[in-house]
């Protein structure tokens, strides 16, 4: 084209595509909107939504496999062991509990939502709900602690462990003494993280 | 073409140079995978030689720089490792270079492959690497006043930046 | 008493309180083209804008405003501090006296000088002053590059907006625009971008080249107030704010109303010159010095929304296209329009 | 106080002398810029310091590194690999599922995993879909950097439907966690081949609508035609990938040239800059690129759906991930932006000795000077944009 021509050709084309695009915007004008109100109307969340953490702690038995499966360690587990007098009941899954639970804290604030702690725990106690509003002021706040031991009974449950303890530990004195030798078979190694 | 064969014209071309090739323990079915399980180690002084022969040889025409990576191996050798394609031929290679704790030198291969000159840079910035030749070696991903080098498994973070406590 | 007596009798006094009303139109318009702007951007791009405040959002600006006026006034440390203080109100006052000439009604205008159309385009170049000295003064690279690019694009865009009003001139055979406004009087066919009140050989032969001229003011009006496809000076993508990327609070709310209220110049410009100002389409139907004010905002809005309807629609040009569309394609079209006009006139 | 660190830049500022009409001399200068870490169009943290004598630019130099969050480090601190798959995501959070598929994808060729079939077709589907939605970001954002902000919101309003398909999956919008070693996180859910068609048939026309809207208006044309021309072999001596190389005219994309998954089984074409506008290469040419790519997206997307087959999203992989001591594997994939490789080397132990990460946009930004040379400050952000960098990826 020449020079005249691609002169003309250029006001013609920046016209008819400005004409075009404001054609677009105008029709645009009058459809509905995107967006909703957010704190008014919420948008519907998928059941598969992966929001903030919950723990069930009636059914955790303190296995400590969410902790090792967290890639940022937000878990944090204390256990106690149970002494063989005490009964901690059954999970939802039938598993026994054998431990006490006396810390689950989440710090949330860390949290990447990957989701990886759900799958390995073995009675799905610890769930991804569909609760994503929880900001707080306070960082503090964000920790969230899911153990529902209060102090007095994890000061019992230390005591009745550190007693029992004892009372192996004579016992295994006292039957040291009785019959010697045969030394205990080793314990299995519990599984590396 | 096949690693061997470039290691043959490689080792008829430079003879000393290049020191071995070695079958990589990495497997991947051949069919799928990075087919190219050899890397051919070559001279940390001789890699930018080296290199233009891989990229202006027609039968190999290494034109593209895939990644090139600073390794710490944990036992006083650093090396670098080229992975090297070729967009005619479609053909891939790496190569290996090593350097000690006490020589931290190799030569630079950005005046081969322009992309060579942000991964030696990071590569110095992350492991200490001095890549001789290199036309900008400055720190790229950290501040330029940083002590040391991260990617070093040997590495201890800093206890203070600028009066910020660095270890979190 | 007898002092308010005096005092309104007073021919000063009536003239400031006659010269501080065009001070709460640009406040009112301001605001209303704020909201305007702010909706149809939104819903342009299938959005709602602001919904809370009062109904549908309505009193959104004035809290935008009243937020504006509360914050913090801060002046960079290495900033030229008379001039960074002086820029925005030199802008402001630029804007502001433009409303001395514009014929609202065919009962109220500022002054009715004779020169009007020529006041307004040398007024309007005051607002370079202030964008020029604001971009110099906040010591801000980025800054000084929007003020030179604001002072190269006003300057070459008042050269179309000139022709244009040269050949308005011509058509009309006046520069009061009042008398200007006047002569378009008579319903639609009499506005000045169908050929005007003339005779129909010679309106037809005139009339592709008003419209053309019509046109390119348009796009230079654009250009003068710095809007897209031609904000080059406040390029937010490029120049993060432009001349006012220093200016908080009450100076950047003086740059913003002055904005504004220069958009309703500009529209006003073209409506009184070309769009029959304050009469009414419907020849004497609904016509009247209140309705001449009606006609005369309700066109420069339709004006206005036209302009936000492409800022929302284009792409920005850069420097050196945005010359060469001022050079390069409105001028040489306006001097083909300004002779040809000149001719048939003449015919 | 603090003082700032002396930053060392190899560029002395050149000083020249002009005369005016008066006679009288002027001293002149070139002036240096900082442009970034915080500027609107630099597309997150990218520094660019630049020289320039009026508008034009004489150099650029690029500092990176604001948003380094040590993810090679911490790839060396995990103690599973699949941890290292949220970090993964976070790399290149535009598009998240590209990025753990090439993780996946490395750690499952050094421990000989086949996936299976259907689970191929669901990463396909994914991948392609996540293609979509970030160059719908590269597209929309590109529309803000020169200057229509209309574009923008639309194509954001399409990659909000594709964020829906994937919160439908597996629950997240935007890092997924889904593609796993050796399989996925869960199956698809009853309704998404429906509402995947459903995408496809209602992304077609809009398609159009944003050509018509952004890519053919003369304005947009002129301002990114014959500027940023990067040439073919440039391109490639920079190793540059993706959109990119392809607007540079070069034929090449790893999904065809060294096919993984099942691209070797669908019918697709890459799409290569013509320099329809102007010269090959330039910034008109990368966004064309894009645009026509995601058509291509599309009709990826339909084909695997249509033959997707029944079956497990599992493989069956040890439960604990441990490739042998010395094994070592370099894959590429084709994410959005480019080459996404891994460089993996395990010591044998459950956490991988090395994980090298080469981003598709930190070799890609490692152009830019080369391009932005010679052009305007509009222009340059109207370079960078072209690129497409997250920042994510360049610092990683």
């Amino acid at each position: 084209m020449s020079a005249v021509g691609t002169y003309f050709y250029n006001i013609f084309r920046s016209l008819y595509t400005v004409v075009v695009g404001m054609k677009i915007t105008i029709n645009h004008l009058f459809t509905r909107s995107a967006t909703v109100q957010y704190p008014t109307v919420k948008m519907k969340i998928p059941e598969r939504a992966r929001n903030r953490l919950y723990v069930n702690i009636d059914d955790c038995i303190g296995c400590d496999q969410c902790s090792m499966a967290c890639p940022v360690d937000c878990i944090t587990i204390d256990t106690i062991k149970s002494t063989p007098d005490v009964d901690l009941g059954l999970t939802s899954k039938n598993t026994k509990k054998r431990l006490y639970v006396p810390r689950f804290d989440i710090d949330i604030a860390k949290c990447c939502y990957c989701g990886l702690c759900v799958w390995p725990c073995p009675t799905d106690c610890i769930v991804m709900t569909d609760v994503y509003e929880f900001s707080e002021f306070d960082r503090k706040k964000l920790v969230y602690s899911f153990s529902n031991m209060t102090s007095e009974e994890i000061a019992g449950a230390q005591e009745r462990l550190k007693k029992y303890d004892e009372e192996q530990t004579a016992k295994k004195a006292a039957a040291k003494a009785a019959a010697p030798i045969t030394p205990p078979p080793p314990k299995p190694e519990p599984p590396a993280s | 073409m096949k690693a061997q064969e470039i290691f043959d014209i490689l080792k008829a071309q430079f003879g000393d140079a290049l020191i071995e090739t070695t079958i990589s323990a990495a497997g991947g079915s051949a069919s799928v995978g990075y087919a190219m399980q050899l890397w051919i180690h070559i001279a940390p002084d001789k890699t930018k030689e080296i290199c233009f022969f891989l990229r202006d040889n027609s039968a190999m025409q290494f034109d593209y720089l895939s990644c090139l990576s600073g390794m710490d191996y944990n036992n006083g050798t650093f090396g670098v490792v080229y992975h090297l394609a070729s967009i005619i031929h479609k053909h891939k290679i790496v190569l290996k270079t090593f350097c000690t704790k006490d020589n931290m030198h190799i030569q630079s291969v950005s005046a081969v492959w322009g992309t060579a000159n942000w991964h030696e840079r990071e590569a110095f910035d992350l492991y200490g690497i001095i890549f001789d030749e290199h036309p900008d070696l400055r720190r790229l991903l950290l501040p330029d006043d940083w002590e040391g080098h991260p990617l070093r498994k040997d590495y201890k973070v800093q206890e203070f930046y600028h009066g910020m406590k660095v270890p979190y | 008493m007898e002092f308010i007596q005096t005092l309104l009798a007073n021919e000063l006094v009536v003239s400031i309180l006659l010269s501080l009303l065009p001070l709460v139109f640009i406040i009112a318009y301001a605001l209303v083209v704020l909201y305007t702007e702010m909706k149809v951007a939104a819903h342009i791009q299938d959005r709602v804008a602001y919904m809370r405040t009062g109904w549908h959002g309505l009193l959104q600006p004035i809290a935008d405003m009243l937020k504006l006026l509360q914050k913090e006034d801060i002046i960079p440390d290495k900033a030229d501090r008379l001039l960074f203080r002086l820029a925005p109100i030199i802008a402001f006052v630029g804007t502001y006296a433009a409303y001395a000439v514009l014929p609202f009604s065919s009962i109220y205008i500022g002054s009715n000088i004779n020169l009007g159309a020529f006041f307004l385009v040398a007024v309007g170049s005051l607002v370079v002053v202030g964008i020029l000295m604001a971009g110099w003064a906040s010591n801000n690279k980025w800054s000084l590059f929007g003020g030179v690019r604001s002072a190269a694009q006003m300057i070459s865009y008042e050269i179309p907006t000139a022709i244009a009003i040269i050949i308005v001139v011509m058509i009309t055979g006046s520069l009061n625009l009042q008398d200007v406004t006047k002569f378009q009087d008579g319903g639609i066919g009499n506005w000045v971008v169908f050929g005007g009140p003339l005779p129909w050989l010679q309106k037809l032969m005139l009339m592709p080249f008003t419209i053309i001229t019509f046109f390119i003011l348009f796009v230079s009006s654009i250009a003068e107030v710095n809007r897209t496809p031609f904000d080059l000076p406040e390029a937010e993508s490029e120049l993060v704010q432009g001349f006012n990327t220093e200016y908080s609070g009450m100076r950047f709310a003086m740059f913003y109303l002055s904005e504004y209220a220069n958009l309703f110049t500009v529209s006003a410009v073209g409506v009184a010159l070309f769009l029959g100002g304050w009469s009414s389409p419907f020849g004497t139907f609904m016509s009247g010095p209140v309705w001449g004010l009606f006609w005369f905002v309700a066109k420069a809005y339709v004006f206005v929304l036209v302009q936000i309807w492409v800022r929302w629609t284009v792409p920005r040009l850069r420097v050196d296209q945005l010359m060469y569309v001022s050079w390069k394609v409105l001028t040489p079209w306006l001097f083909v329009c300004l002779l040809s006009v000149g001719l048939i006139l003449v015919l | 106080m603090l003082q700032p660190p002396t930053l060392p830049t190899n560029y002395t500022v050149k000083q020249g002398h002009i005369k005016t009409s008066t006679g009288k001399t002027i001293r002149t200068e070139e002036m240096i810029i900082n442009m970034g870490p915080q500027h609107p169009s630099t597309h997150g943290v990218l520094r660019l310091e630049i020289v320039v004598d009026g508008e034009i630019i004489v150099d650029c130099i690029p500092h990176i590194g604001y948003l380094h969050r040590c993810f090679e480090k911490h790839c060396e601190h995990m103690t599973n690999y699949q941890q290292v798959i949220p970090y993964a995501d976070r790399m290149d959070y535009c598009s998240a599922m590209t990025n753990e598929w090439a993780f996946a994808l490395a750690t499952e060729r050094m421990l000989k995993i086949e996936v299976p079939e259907r689970v191929e077709y669901i990463r396909v589907i994914m991948a392609e879909l996540q293609r979509i939605a970030s160059h719908l970001i590269a597209v929309g954002t590109y529309g803000i950097d020169s200057g229509a902000f209309t574009p923008f919101l639309y194509t954001f309003i399409d990659r909000e439907k594709i964020l829906d398909l994937f919160e439908m999956t597996c629950g997240a919008r935007l890092l997924y966690n889904y593609i796993w070693i050796g399989g996925l996180s869960h199956d698809l859910p009853p309704k998404f081949v429906e509402q995947a068609k459903d995408f496809v048939r209602y992304f077609r026309p809009r398609l159009k609508m944003l050509n018509d809207l952004l890519s053919y208006n003369e304005i947009f044309v002129k301002r990114t035609a014959n500027v940023g021309v990067l040439p073919k072999d440039v391109a490639i001596n920079y190793a540059v990938s993706g959109p990119q190389l392809r607007g540079s005219g070069v034929n090449w994309d790893l999904r065809r040239d060294d096919p993984y998954s099942i691209y070797h089984k669908l019918e697709w074409e890459p799409q290569v800059g013509k320099g329809e506008m102007g010269t090959v290469g330039d910034c008109w040419d990368r966004h064309i690129v894009r645009m026509h790519e995601m058509e291509q997206c599309l009709n990826i997307i339909e084909q695997a759906i249509a033959g997707l087959p029944e079956g497990n999203v599992q493989a069956a992989i040890p439960r604990r991930i441990r490739p042998e001591k010395d094994a070592e594997i370099y894959v590429r994939t084709e994410s959005s932006r480019g080459e996404l490789g891994f460089y993996i080397v395990s010591d044998g132990t459950a956490s991988p000795f090395r994980v090298k990460a080469r981003g598709p946009a930190f070799v890609n930004l490692s152009v830019l000077p080369e391009i932005a040379k010679g052009g305007m400050i509009a222009d340059l952000v109207l370079i960078a944009g072209s690129i497409d960098i997250v920042l994510g990826e360049v610092d990683r």
